[in-house]
């Protein structure tokens, strides 16, 4: 069983920031903390697929002399496109929440669901 | 068995961080908060020996994105009003999402095991082949820009979509209202 | 800021290393880490702080709104078109192999170009949202 | 020499456009390249859709790098069908866009309008003919990022807090996807679905391909809102430009649903998803929900086009039904429900937006009495209509006949009951826009009308055109929906 715990403690770890991350994006209303909690559940994805392409004793993945061991490229090369898609999803998250403030007033998802209530 | 305790330090230290800003309503210490996560993650790649990625989580996570953010506060303002519902619902949807990631995990091979089939299928080409192939000696980069190119062609172009799309949104009317049709 | 002497030295001193870096970055992303991507935001970054330190109309004027809304699209073009490079010489698209007459130096060639075209369009767009975001700061303050 | 390339040219045409049109600052020339854009994607998809019906599946492989070690373009009656819908879509609405986005969009944004249609045309065909699942991922993002603007580019500011949802949940979703991805992949160590789907059998640990499932239902289920994860779709399909909405209505949502297909029927494989695991039941409880509860709200609302976008969801009930049968025919009348209702929901959507040019908006209140001042726009409507009802000659129909008979087929009796009574609740829903149009007077105030130009009707009637004759002659689609199950079960042709 701890074999098992240890085997599996960076998975757990990732799992651990995915639901903070989940978790402040359905629990808080403000849309700026939203997308920041949006960014953390991304990232919690980047060590799913990172940490099980460790090697110990491994190196990262340039080939050279003196090496033989290398961790997983793949994995890394997921994730250089992951980590591009979330700040370009972050960016455009701000844009419109810029506009929401122009157009609303608020950032607050209760104060934006009671003007869109008055408006109907 | 340092290389694992090392990154394990670095994983609590995330949690912990992760922590603070779900609580912290001065969204200015969530940015500086979110920097630093993003500094801690780099670490942790690098200590994981995803040299590119921590590279880039540095540079994105911790530099563009607190700009962005730091750009966008200065907009919209800082203080994020006090929740109003309850944590109830939210908690349940989360630990279920997690306990099943939990229940997923426990199939997978274990912490740097090298018969795990992410270590045995596909990649051995790229590792042994690759140099050779493309004359390049970063994996990472012969993988990235030729095997899985179009990957990249496609991560440019979500980058250029955001780019327009944040024009589209932002950009002031040259004359406010000549342009406005009926 | 603007008033304050040392960064302004401090800048002009620092931004130009600071592209250097970006260039070492981009070109030795064969050897080591870093790439196109990495080196874009660089340039990018470098050309903020110039904004930041001598203020937005400086930094349009260094690098005017229009060169870069090019820069947004031009990086996509350079990617996408080493692609269609490839499939005018007779390889399927984005084949570098038959950008040269070697397979290997064709490889070559390709991935040097696409990691130019990321560059281009990373560097456009980070400058392009930045000029946007401070841009809109300062009409509201008017 | 070209003809071997169409598989990419079908995705990277319409991309290198969008750079092109930007750099062109444009509106009018941004839309003519467009319309020429759509033109050749839809040529290139009905070859590439007769070349794969006749002669089997297409594989192309990017950068000459062999599958699984690059990525690969896999084109079998499944993904042409969908192709082929998409870009269909694509050539009618482009028409219709112009004068509604010169109406809708500033004179300096147009062009950023064209352009990002344009990507997300070619994230939607990057999502339908890629065979590697993290390329999936990234032209779902394309399409995603390109649709959350197209959305908040609408003139009501309800538009932008409806893109900062669907932002919000699509992200999500997409997340939830690549977290799925993420545990087939540790599973298998490929990303390549048939590369996938031949190693699956030989894991012995389950519980990652369980989860990974469960993922990719939800975060794939976010995209095409399957019942209850529909919340970010009404406000979107609201309160976008007119030909945003009925673009997105026709193909975004169907593309999502084939790619759940994908997943179930060729790289886990039927016995996986319904025989081991109690997906189909759990699948058709939701797809019922949608029917009835979505169809239900429909009914009740004050907007033409919110009403449109919960009848969606309810309709999309129906394609998820089908899957869960878990069968060839089920999922043959799913596939043939995700062409019938892609079109049928693109002309509703035009008409929609052409009355809204007319009358400044599509609440009820503004639409009494269109019968008499936009006839043909409002009959056009109503047989949109019962084609939503699933009237007979009509294409809703027919892919409600398919599943009907693939549900008793299989001794579903309560099935096909279902699909039934829900049907009755289309029927009030639509009943409410004839009783408006036609029994109702005009207010009193209401400034005199008539048809829209000519260059949106004209899209508008050709695409109900098509609702009626794929309810007259519905072989040809059910047809190609039978192919399309066969190929997706992994028996090609």
């Amino acid at each position: 069983m701890t074999a098992a715990f240890f085997g599996h403690f960076t998975y757990w770890a990732s799992i651990f920031l995915l639901m903070a991350g989940l978790y402040i994006v359905i629990a808080r209303g403000n849309l700026v903390k939203k997308l920041v909690g949006l960014g953390i559940f991304q990232t919690s994805v980047y060590m799913l697929y990172i940490a099980p392409g460790k090697l110990i004793g491994g190196t990262a993945p340039i080939v050279g002399e003196g090496f033989s061991v290398y961790s997983n490229p793949l994995p890394h090369v997921l994730i250089l496109t992951a980590i591009v898609v979330g700040v370009a999803t972050l960016a455009l998250g701000l844009a419109i929440v810029v506009r929401i403030r122009e157009a609303y007033g608020s950032v607050e998802e209760d104060d934006l669901l009671e003007a869109d209530a008055k408006d109907d | 068995m340092i290389e694992t305790t090392v990154i394990a330090v670095q994983l609590a230290l995330m949690a912990g961080v992760a922590v603070a800003i779900a609580r912290s309503r001065n969204l200015f210490a969530v940015v500086v908060l979110s920097g630093a996560y993003s500094f801690l993650m780099a670490t942790a790649l690098a200590a994981l020996d995803a040299a590119d990625v921590a590279m880039t989580e540095a540079a994105v996570g911790a530099g563009v994105s607190t700009v962005l953010l730091l750009g966008a506060l200065h907009l919209v303002g800082s203080l994020e009003a006090k929740p109003a519902r309850s944590p109830a619902g939210p908690l349940i949807v989360v630990v279920l999402t997690g306990l099943l990631v939990v229940y997923g995990t426990f199939g997978l091979s274990a912490f740097s095991d090298p018969q795990a089939p992410i270590h045995r299928h596909v990649v051995p080409r790229y590792l042994e082949e690759g140099p050779k192939e493309t004359g390049v000696p970063n994996v990472v980069t012969a993988v990235l820009a030729s095997y899985r190119g179009y990957d990249t062609l496609g991560e440019t172009t979500v980058v250029f979509t955001a780019g327009i799309g944040v024009i589209a949104l932002l950009r002031r009317r040259k004359r406010p209202g000549k342009a406005e049709a009926p | 800021m603007r008033k304050d002497i040392v960064l302004r030295v401090v800048g002009k001193i620092l931004i130009p290393f600071a592209l250097v870096f970006a260039l070492y970055v981009q070109f030795h992303g064969d050897f080591g880490p870093g790439g196109g991507f990495q080196a874009g935001v660089i340039i990018a970054a470098a050309i903020i702080f110039y904004g930041v330190i001598f203020g937005l109309a400086a930094s349009r004027r260094a690098v005017p709104e229009a060169l870069v809304e090019s820069m947004v699209a031009l990086g996509v073009l350079i990617y996408a078109g080493i692609g269609v490079a490839g499939l005018l010489l007779g390889g399927n698209y984005l084949d570098y192999f038959v950008l040269d007459h070697d397979p290997v130096h064709g490889q070559h060639r390709g991935i040097f170009w696409v990691e130019v075209g990321v560059a281009v369009t990373v560097s456009g767009v980070m400058l392009k949202v930045f000029y946007l975001f401070a841009g809109r700061g300062r009409d509201l303050e008017e | 020499m070209l003809s071997q390339h169409l598989p990419v040219l079908l995705v990277v045409v319409p991309l290198i456009s969008a750079p092109l049109i930007v750099v062109g600052r444009s509106g009018f020339a941004g839309w003519i390249l467009s319309v020429a854009v759509a033109a050749s994607t839809a040529l290139t998809a009905t070859a590439l859709f007769v070349r794969a019906t006749v002669s089997g599946p297409i594989s192309y492989a990017i950068g000459s790098w062999p599958p699984p070690w690059g990525i690969e373009y896999r084109i079998d009656a499944a993904n042409a069908l969908v192709a082929l819908l998409v870009s269909a879509i694509a050539l009618v609405v482009l028409p219709y866009a112009r004068r509604s986005v010169s109406a809708e969009i500033g004179q300096d944004r147009q062009y950023l309008f064209y352009a990002l249609l344009m990507l997300c045309l070619a994230g939607l065909l990057g999502i339908s003919v890629t065979g590697d699942a993290f390329n999936l991922f990234v032209f779902l993002e394309i399409s995603s990022l390109s649709t959350y603007v197209l959305i908040a580019m609408g003139r009501n500011r309800r538009a932008l807090t409806a893109a900062y949802q669907y932002l919000v949940l699509g992200t999500t979703g997409a997340t939830l996807y690549v977290i799925g991805i993420g545990l087939l992949y540790l599973a298998t160590g490929t990303l390549n679905f048939a590369d996938m789907a031949s190693r699956l059998g030989a894991v012995t640990d389950t519980r990652p391909l369980a989860a990974g499932l469960a993922f990719v239902t939800a975060g794939v289920g976010l995209k095409f809102a399957l019942f209850p994860l529909h919340a970010w779709l009404p406000n979107a399909y609201t309160y976008a430009p007119s030909a945003v909405s009925a673009f997105l209505a026709a193909t975004a949502t169907k593309v999502s649903v084939y790619v759940l297909m994908r997943l179930y029927f060729t790289v886990y494989g039927v016995d996986a998803v319904f025989r081991d695991l109690p997906l189909g039941p759990v699948l058709a409880a939701l797809s019922v929900g949608a029917m009835f509860i979505a169809s239900a709200a429909a009914i009740v609302q004050k907007d033409l086009k919110r009403l449109l976008a919960y009848s969606s969801i309810g309709q999309i009930g129906y394609i998820t039904l089908g899957i869960s049968l878990g069968s060839a025919p089920g999922l043959a009348a799913a596939m043939a429900h995700v062409v019938n209702h892609g079109i049928t929901k693109g002309a509703l959507f035009m008409l929609a937006g052409a009355m809204a040019l007319r009358v400044g908006g599509t609440g009820f209140e503004r639409l009494a009495g269109l019968g008499r001042t936009m006839p043909i726009t409002a009959f056009a409507f109503v047989i949109g209509g019962l084609s939503l009802i699933g009237v007979p000659g009509t294409a809703g129909f027919a892919s409600k006949w398919a599943l009907v008979s693939a549900a008793m087929g299989a001794g579903h009796w309560w099935i096909a009951a279902a699909v039934l009574t829900s049907s009755l609740l289309a029927l009030a829903y639509v009943w409410r826009f004839v009783e408006c149009a036609y029994f109702q007077a005009p207010p009193a105030d209401a400034p005199e009308v008539g048809e829209a130009p000519l260059d949106m009707t004209a899209p508008a009637l050709v695409l109900t055109a098509a609702v009626v004759a794929a309810g007259l002659f519905a072989s040809p689609v059910l047809d190609a929906a039978t192919r399309a199950a066969a190929a997706l079960m992994g028996h090609p042709r």
